[in-house]
């Protein structure tokens, strides 16, 4: 069954902006990425498996995507593959390392490694106890009990008790960081004793359970806890932060006494030194040469030569990130229905993503995850119909079409190549879509909070949990909502479907609400879904990616 | 009346600006430098103006299935990633880079001669602030000064113009100033101000076209400045907009193909050099033309 | 002598003035407001509003410029928003390396172009001449970037002579630092060789054609000490002045180039601050750059009065 | 740099003792330009033996300097010497290759440039420079070579040579300079000494002190002098035997005395004729007719036939004469006509007449300067100038030098009067001029123009003045705006002055033209298409479109060639006497002032000396700094030997002059301990008189030197 990884925004090479706009330090460059949430579901075992199916198949000798990856393959003794240092060119400088405040996926892809969480997220999307050894919930569905694992030391040699747990929930819940607005829902936290945590809500609310496998409620240790500001976080995870330089490079270093080492789960690098190298072909370049071992956001051009080549491997993982064309609703011309569905018809989706992705992606007309339940099957995207555009044209009133300014953030690539192909399709029935490429810090403030713009292009982390993709890009008051449209019958829909937890009854709601969506042409023209792209030297092995899509887990890699 | 007639008497070319105009062709074509330049500029301007004839294809027509190909029979140039005609985007492309070169230093000389002869000719305080001005202007790199500019003024062809003129004007006052000093001592400059003369007409009438051979050689000298400052900022993403066919874009652009698909790269890196060898080469040439000390004739 | 000095220094104050006043200028006008950047959208209006107070951005212009100063005259140039860190610890980690490219590429044209340049003026309109404006006039025609964009093709992935991009730091490992700087250093240089070249040679020729040298020639003197001795050592006053401006050109260029090789400069850093508007970062930058390129051409002064002799013992009778 | 090994090389032994030291046979350089081969020296054939001094004169363009240079082989593309000989000591030189001329130039044969300003390399000290020379040719330690450059300085007269070895060139005066030059060219003990133009560039006082050193050297050293020059005046000074050029061929050599008492060719008549005599007093200067021909369109037959009182058909046709003994006489000349002329007298008739009409100084002085001030700021620009001076209080007090340039001048010019300023170069004459016409606002001091007080009136009302008032300046080619036709500037002149506008303006421009002596249609030409002499004119025309009353003269015709320079002063008498226009008329050259002014005042750094009409000021009593002024003027009569009185040092700074009298630091007559202190009046010489002078000598004593202007016998 195909998964949803939770993919950081953007396509594969430069998503550098993809932390989120939070209260505290500005990010620059922050992408909108939405915060992990994992169904309600519990239970389920940990495989260590990650299975990705793409659409690249895994021919030639290089590993390929991996389905599985049988770990133990060559059967060569575990301790071959203790030691070494992983040279790993990164695609976005990591950003600030404060856990609880941090989302940029270029953090969150080191951060997996040194914080973890009480619960943690599974490929097959149930989310097995962690930190915490059991957690019930009760029968009214408001209170939370977990017992804690015991023996786990934290980076600075101290063991994890109940009080370090309490100490970072209440750091969050006090604070002002992402998950804080969710302890509205919160009553009481209890640590009856060292090993054994309580969490007691006011109202069933599905979301919390999925946001504590989220780094925004990691448990740190008491000590970082009152910091207002963590620089250099200390957490239980395989590795621990060792150095870094703003913008330039990122090292973190085995931690020997990780409580959940093992010999077939690793950690086993020493060592791993991330540089930041922002343009996509130097940085292949530098793997073809040698230089790094392993980098991640391979461009979509680079796809082709890198699987022909016979001393690098490449591993896909999809979807990682949902892009679309926002229209301002608000404004003229796009507050017409007509004028919005004269564009859909303008444009033939296939050649755009076959232009920006070289075929490495998908379209898509619903918002929701492929292959999850919430995907309404009989709602495609509109064919490319010149006729019926310059009909919507017409009855919109602008028979020989229009101008307006279509902007675009520079620092994504494919974002911008699809532009330049859409750009060219609308000028066929007289739409004349103007590129503005401008700076992220730009976008955010005119196009994000000023809403001065009529056309646009945005990506998003599109995420298994139905919530994120229907309620929070799509809705008024959810948090990444720009396009200005309004559609009161699908905004309750929504509204109503976040309180429920049976499966098949949300399925409904939400296929009804991607009809709205379809019928109302939202200011949302859903483009392509897109695959988080790793390359690899053959001698680096192991499976990069993990459950949430974008994050990457060293533990279980090696050099041979 | 009688206005008119000295203003016409003045617009007909008398004879001896005529006779002046041919002597000044001669010396150009004798100067080899200045004959190949002034080749390469004209070419360049004439493929410029005639450019939607020359171009076979539209520069922005997207063709997938034919991306990135070889230079062929159809397609001169090749393709680029996007299946566009390259030939045609280069041969527009020289527009792009004349209107930039042409544009930015047109102001730029407007408005740092008219900085420069004042400062030159008034010189005490005001010399001194507005040299401090320029220097300050000129402190900071070109590419990195436009950049800034570039992001306030936004992303606009136009804009790109605006910045350039800006960041220039500085080099063109410096030349107008010390064009203006030397002229400000000759002889025939007191005898206006003998004459009763106001320092806006000494300034304009008589010291101005005096200064006109060095601005001349500078402006060409700035405009592969200006060509190449344009080609750096697209390439950097923050000058021309697509589709726009500016060189600087297509070779950002084409950085990424460089191993597979070399020619989106070589053609407008190729058109960017010859075009600035053209310009220099002019300015270079017309630096010796007007220069009256490399005149050969024996004394 | 020290008249003269005094006055340069008393020009460069003026100037800096000036530079701080533009700077200023230049990173106020940026569109979107500041405090917005800073709190993220979904900030309320009255947060937004607070910390506009903070910050003094609603005062006017000249209010905010003075304390700016302020600040700067006690060394402190703000935090960077976008790092959270100081200001001037950011320029001073990345500073040195920038310096190290750009005297590097600097000291490269220098001894390639001197020689060229003296060269093809003794030997004017020949083949050699000739041949030597060619290769200026195509080291100026390029852009820098696609020197090292093709630098990188050619020399790193083609023939895997040098690493494809990055930094060494010098201290920890020499040769691998040499090896980094090989390629991006000699892109540059390939530029600068150009200008001073040309600038040497039309120098040479000047001088050659001045009355001293006539006399020179009149009084027996070999070809070699007309050359060297008397026109060598008038000649190069000027192309001193043109060196220094060069450097703080190639400082200018380390911002596409540092682009092209990933390399941590200062440029890169400003790129970055300009890219998501980080006032007090971009601020800081420019004129820390614009620094660079005074204090070159104050040396260049410095340079020129101690090679001139009419300068270095003021006029005569 | 390494010392030249000299082991190789080999000077010229002298083979023959008997051959003369230079023989030049039929020497021809030519030039390749644009528009053909120019030939600057034509078959050029001369002797010069050691010990003698024989000077090539003519007006520039005639091909001296080519020839000097050619003898060294120092001519560059794109000129080539294309035949001749050049015997120096029997070998002829043009055989060596270039290398081989190296122990030649600097050791056997010497060049003393014209211009000391830039023949000097700026960035070595002097010493070095002599000291290079000396070891390019003789093998000597670097301390010797030292110690010979201090003693070459020694006999070039300057001053304490030991510490000023090691200065710049930059830190002498132009006079100093040219004996650095001599130093130099001397080092090595030279056999011959080739001077191109060794004193145009000077004062006439430094002159006349370089040019008795050249002939004292070369009594001492006994070196053979080629002496290059256009002014007649040098040769009589220093010339055993003179050669005359024109248009590149040698028309006449002689003797000096037979040449300025029988001179065989009509062109060293007519040069001759041309020098001014102080006791002569003219009412036209004489002038030779037009001017010298272009190399590039020589005229058919005898090149100087156009402009030759004497020529005849044949003269036109016959082809250039060429140069041959005259029977009888020790010249040769290039006329086909040298026997039969008989050019002893002067072929003018003698012009000698009242000379200037006496001006009548009734009624109130058209332009009258009361104790006229302007003092500069030292140095340039804002800071310049300043400096800290410490001497009393605790805080250094901000002083900032100032150059007293003009310091209390008072004079009066009446309606048709010329009033002469005259003084060495620094005296400040041009800045009274500038200060007076308001082109710079003077310090203090009252200015009045036709009775209205210039210095209080407002911007606007001294404009409008303006037109009353013209200037007249010394380089004529800047003078005109490049950029501009004649006619535009001439015209702009009279639109301004609203004298005239549209047809009726053009029509009064082809007039001024006319009036100076040029064609109509030279007002669509540029400035650069004419002679110096009619770039003067059209300054003059320029001048006098505003119909002004008074026209400042800046040194009008010290630029120009001493040929044209009479005719421009006759321009300027004819045009006075015509519209009574009012001169202030500046010179360097006492000479010059002597045949055009009414009444002349000599200046000394800033004051006046002496003021009076031109008889009074040129007959005694005299004041001393007037007195050694008119004893330096070269004349061109060989035979009148004057004592000249040749001032020691030169002109003071401006910055902090002298106390009391100002000249008493060079005064060779001073009174005493009065000179230093207290600053002289200028005073009447006797109650009455119109003559003033501001010295503490009796009247009596500055009358011991007779008159300068009565004729005077001929010593023969």
């Amino acid at each position: 069954m195909k998964r949803v990884r939770t993919p950081d925004s953007a396509d594969g090479s430069t998503d550098h902006t993809d932390s989120r706009v939070d209260r505290r330090a500005f990010l620059g460059a922050a992408a909108a990425s939405v915060p992990f949430a994992i169904a309600g579901c519990t239970g389920g075992s940990q495989s260590e498996n990650t299975t990705t199916t793409s659409g690249s198949s895994g021919d030639g000798g290089s590993g390929g995507d991996t389905t599985t990856e049988s770990s133990g393959g060559d059967g060569s003794g575990g301790s071959s593959k203790m030691g070494g240092t992983l040279q790993w060119g990164g695609a976005v400088p990591v950003q600030s390392l404060d856990p609880h405040l941090e989302s940029a996926a270029a953090t969150q892809r080191v951060l997996k490694n040194i914080v973890e969480e009480l619960v943690q997220l599974q490929p097959d999307y149930s989310l097995k106890p962690h930190l915490a050894k059991t957690l019930e919930t009760s029968e009214d569905k408001k209170t939370l009990r977990m017992t804690l694992q015991e023996g786990v030391t934290f980076h600075d040699g101290s063991e994890m008790t109940s009080v370090d747990v309490k100490a970072s929930y209440e750091r969050v819940a006090n604070g002002d960081f992402l998950a804080t607005g969710f302890f509205d829902f919160v009553k009481e936290l209890r640590a009856p004793d060292d090993y054994s945590f309580e969490i007691q809500l006011t109202e069933p609310f599905a979301p919390f359970v999925a946001r504590m496998a989220t780094s925004e409620l990691a448990v740190v240790p008491e000590s970082q806890a009152k910091q207002d500001k963590i620089k250099e976080p200390i957490g239980t995870g395989p590795y621990q932060f060792d150095s870094r330089e703003i913008d330039t490079s990122f090292t973190m270093t085995r931690f020997e006494n990780y409580w959940n080492a093992s010999e077939e789960n690793g950690p086993f690098l020493d060592t791993v030194v991330k540089t930041e190298i922002k343009d996509p072909t130097t940085r292949l370049q530098s793997l073809t040469t040698g230089e790094f071992q392993f980098i991640n956001g391979v461009a979509p051009k680079d796809v082709k030569k890198l699987k022909s080549s016979s001393n690098e491997r490449l591993e896909t993982q999809f979807p990682k990130a949902l892009v679309y064309m926002g229209l301002n609703c608000a404004k003229k011309p796009f507050d017409n229905r007509d004028v919005r569905l004269a564009l859909d018809y303008a444009l033939d989706k296939e050649q755009i993503m076959e232009a920006a992705l070289y075929g490495t992606g998908k379209t898509t007309a619903t918002p929701a995850a492929p292959g999850s339940p919430w995907v309404n099957p009989d709602v495609k995207p509109r064919p490319r119909d010149l006729d019926k555009a310059r009909a919507h044209l017409e009855k919109a009133g602008m028979p020989d079409g229009f101008s307006v300014s279509f902007k675009i953030p520079e620092s994504y690539p494919t974002q911008v190549q699809g532009a330049k192909v859409i750009s060219d399709q609308a000028s066929d029935v007289g739409i004349d879509l103007q590129i503005q490429k401008i700076t992220w810090s730009t976008w955010l403030s005119d196009v994000y909070s000023n809403r001065n713009f009529e056309a646009t292009t945005s990506s998003y982390l599109a995420l298994w949990y139905p919530d994120v993709s229907f309620f929070k890009f799509l809705d008024p008051n959810g948090a990444f909502f720009f396009t200005g449209w309004d559609n009161s019958e699908y905004n309750q829909l929504v509204e109503k479907a976040r309180h429920l937890y049976d499966q098949q009854e949300r399925a409904k709601l939400y296929h009804k609400a991607t009809e709205i969506m379809h019928e109302d042409r939202a200011g949302h023209l859903l483009l392509w879904w897109q695959a988080d792209l790793y390359g690899a030297a053959n001698n680096y092995k192991g499976h990069m990616g993990t459950a949430d899509g974008s994050t990457l887990w060293f533990a279980d890699n090696y050099i041979q | 009346m009688a206005a008119e007639a000295s203003v016409v008497e003045r617009l007909r070319p008398t004879t001896a600006q005529r006779e002046r105009i041919a002597r000044f062709a001669v010396r150009v074509r004798a100067n080899t430098k200045a004959e190949i330049g002034l080749a390469i500029v004209l070419a360049l301007v004439l493929v410029a103006i005639f450019a939607p004839v020359i171009a076979p294809y539209s520069i922005s027509k997207t063709d997938i299935s034919h991306r990135s190909e070889a230079p062929s029979v159809a397609h001169p140039f090749g393709t680029d990633s996007l299946g566009r005609d390259i030939f045609s985007r280069v041969v527009m492309g020289s527009r792009i880079s004349l209107y930039v070169g042409f544009g930015s230093i047109l102001a730029a000389l407007a408005i740092g001669t008219v900085i420069g002869v004042i400062a030159g000719y008034l010189g005490g305080l005001t010399d001194e602030l507005l040299m401090r001005m320029m220097d300050a202007a000129m402190a900071f790199p070109p590419v990195l000064l436009a950049l800034t500019l570039m992001v306030v003024l936004g992303p606009d062809l136009s804009n790109v113009i605006l910045a350039l003129a800006f960041v220039y004007t500085p080099y063109i006052a410096r030349v107008a100033r010390s064009a203006a000093l030397t002229e400000r001592n000759e002889s025939y400059v007191e005898a206006a101000v003998a004459r009763g003369e106001s320092n806006r007409r000494i300034i304009f009438s008589e010291v101005l076209p005096n200064c006109s051979a060095p601005l001349l050689v500078q402006g060409s000298l700035n405009i592969s400045f200006a060509i190449l400052a344009e080609a750096s900022l697209s390439f950097l993403g923050l000058g021309a907009q697509p589709p726009t066919p500016s060189w600087g874009l297509m070779i950002n652009v084409g950085s990424g193909f460089m191993d597979t698909a070399p020619w989106i790269l070589i053609f407008p890196g190729l058109a960017i050099g010859i075009t600035v060898i053209g310009f220099n080469m002019l300015g270079d040439g017309l630096r010796d033309v007007l220069d009256p000390k490399v005149d050969t004739v024996a004394a | 002598m020290y008249a003269y000095v005094a006055r340069r220094a008393g020009f460069m104050a003026v100037t800096l003035f000036f530079v701080t006043v533009i700077a200023f200028a230049v990173t106020n006008v940026l569109p979107g407001n500041v405090a917005l950047l800073i709190l993220g959208p979904n900030a309320s209006e009255a947060s937004l509003h607070a910390l506009q107070q903070q910050l003094g951005l609603n005062q006017p212009l000249y209010v905010q410029y003075v304390d700016w100063i302020g600040q700067l005259l006690h060394g402190s140039m703000g935090t960077s928003l976008r790092f959270d860190e100081p200001v001037v610890g950011l320029i001073a980690a990345k500073l040195p390396r920038s310096l190290l490219l750009a005297v590097s590429a600097t000291l490269v044209a220098v001894l390639l172009s001197i020689p060229l340049g003296v060269y093809s003026a003794v030997r004017q309109n020949e083949a050699p001449d000739v041949a030597a404006s060619l290769f200026a006039f195509v080291g100026i025609s390029v852009p820098i970037f696609l020197w090292g964009l093709i630098g990188i093709l050619v020399f790193a992935v083609w023939l895997h002579w040098f690493p494809t991009g990055g930094y060494v730091p010098p201290s920890k490992d020499p040769m691998g630092a040499l090896e980094h700087l090989v390629l991006p250093a000699s892109a540059m240089g390939f530029a600068l060789t150009a200008y001073i070249m040309r600038m040497t040679r039309s120098s040479m020729l000047e001088v050659l054609g001045e009355e001293y040298i006539k006399l020179a020639r009149a009084k027996g003197m070999s070809q070699r000490v007309v050359v060297l001795r008397h026109a060598f050592r008038n000649a190069i006053i000027p192309v001193i002045t043109v060196i220094a401006f060069q450097f703080s050109y190639a400082f200018g260029g380390v911002v596409v180039l540092e682009q092209v090789f990933h390399w941590p400069g200062i440029g890169q850093l400003t790129l970055i601050a300009i890219q998501s508007r980080d006032i007090p970062l971009i601020q800081g930058c420019i004129i820390v750059v614009a620094l660079i390129y005074m204090l070159s051409n104050l040396t260049a002064d410095l340079l020129y009065a101690f090679f001139d002799p009419r300068i270095r013992y003021g006029g005569g009778d | 740099m390494p010392a030249e090994s000299h082991a190789t090389e080999t000077a010229v032994d002298s083979t023959s003792e008997d051959a003369p030291l230079l023989e030049v046979k039929n020497l021809r350089t030519e030039f390749r330009t644009r528009s053909g081969r120019v030939v600057a020296s034509n078959d050029v054939s001369f002797t010069l033996d050691r010990g003698e001094t024989m000077g090539l004169v003519g007006e520039s363009g005639a091909g001296k300097s080519v020839t000097a240079r050619s003898i060294l082989q120092l001519i560059e593309s794109p000129g080539e010497i294309t035949g001749g000989q050049v015997l120096f000591k029997g070998e002829d030189l043009l055989e060596r290759t270039e290398a081989e001329m190296g122990p030649i130039r600097g050791k056997e044969i010497a060049l003393i440039p014209q211009d000391p300003m830039s023949s000097l390399n700026p960035v070595l000290t002097v010493g070095k420079q002599i000291v290079e020379t000396v070891r390019r040719h003789q093998d000597v330690s670097g301390a010797a070579a030292r110690e010979r450059a201090v003693e070459a300085m020694r006999d070039v007269g300057i001053p304490d040579a030991e510490e000023r070895v090691d200065d710049y060139p930059h830190q002498f005066s132009g006079g100093m300079r040219q004996r650095v030059l001599l130093a130099i060219g001397l080092s090595c003990q030279p056999d011959l000494i080739i001077a191109d133009e060794p004193t145009t560039a000077l004062d006439v006082t430094t002159q006349a002190k370089i040019l008795d050193l050249i002939n004292d050297l070369q009594e001492t050293k006994g070196m053979g002098v080629l002496m290059i020059t256009h002014n007649l005046g040098v040769v009589a000074q220093t010339c055993d035997h003179v050669g005359v050029m024109y248009a590149g061929n040698l028309v006449e050599t002689a003797p000096l005395e037979t040449l300025f008492d029988a001179p065989r060719h009509p062109y060293t008549r007519a040069l001759i004729d041309s020098i001014p005599k102080v006791d002569v007093s003219y009412d036209e200067l004489p002038s030779p007719e037009g001017s010298m021909p272009d190399l590039g369109e020589l005229p058919a037959g005898c090149n100087f036939a156009p402009r030759c009182p004497y020529a005849t058909d044949e003269c036109r046709t016959a082809g250039d004469p060429t140069l041959e003994a005259v029977g009888g006489s020790p010249s040769s000349a290039a006329c086909i006509r040298a026997d039969e002329l008989d050019l002893r007298e002067s072929a003018t008739p003698a012009l000698a007449g009242t000379g200037r009409d006496t001006v009548d100084r009734s009624g109130d002085p058209l332009f009258e300067v009361r104790n006229l001030r302007k003092y500069f700021n030292a140095g340039g620009g804002v800071l310049g100038g300043v400096t800290l001076s410490r001497d009393d209080g605790l805080l250094p007090q901000v002083e900032r030098q100032q150059v007293k340039a003009v310091d209390g001048i008072s004079f009066d010019i009446y309606p048709g009067e010329t009033v002469g300023l005259v003084g060495e170069s620094g005296c400040g004459k041009s800045t009274v001029a500038r200060t007076a016409l308001h082109l710079m606002s003077p310090t203090s001091g009252e200015v009045y123009f036709d009775g209205q007080p210039l210095h209080e009136l407002d911007g606007s009302a001294v404009r409008s003045l303006r037109t009353e008032m013209q200037m007249i300046f010394q380089d004529p080619q800047n003078s005109l705006n490049p950029r501009k036709t004649v006619g535009q500037i001439i015209g702009r002149a009279v639109e301004k002055a609203d004298v005239a506008h549209g047809a009726e303006k053009r029509q009064r421009v082809r007039e001024l033209l006319e009036r100076v002596g040029l064609s109509g249609d030279a007002a669509e030409r540029y400035p650069h298409e004419f002679s110096g002499g009619q770039q003067q004119r059209v300054a003059i025309a320029h001048a006098l479109a505003a119909e002004p009353r008074l026209i400042v003269c800046d040194e009008p015709v010290s630029a120009l060639d001493v040929s044209v320079q009479a005719q421009i002063l006759n321009l300027l008498n004819d045009i006075q006497a015509e519209r009574s226009i009012a001169y202030l008329f500046i010179s360097h050259n006492i000479g010059v002032v002597r045949h055009s002014c009414d009444r002349v005042a000599v200046m000394y750094l800033g004051k006046i000396a002496e003021f009076g009409t031109v008889a009074e000021v040129f007959s005694p009593p005299f004041h001393p700094y007037t007195e050694s002024l008119l004893s330096a003027v070269p004349h061109a009569d060989p035979r009148q030997v004057t004592d000249r009185i040749l001032l020691e040092g030169s002109v003071p700074s401006a910055i902090d002059p002298p106390s009391g009298c100002r000249f008493q630091t060079r005064c060779p007559r001073k009174a005493g301990a009065v000179c230093e202190t207290d600053v002289p009046e200028l005073e009447a010489v006797a109650d009455g008189s119109g003559h003033h002078i501001s010295c503490h000598l009796s009247v009596e004593e500055m009358s011991e030197r007779r008159s300068f202007v009565e004729p005077q016998g001929r010593l023969d």
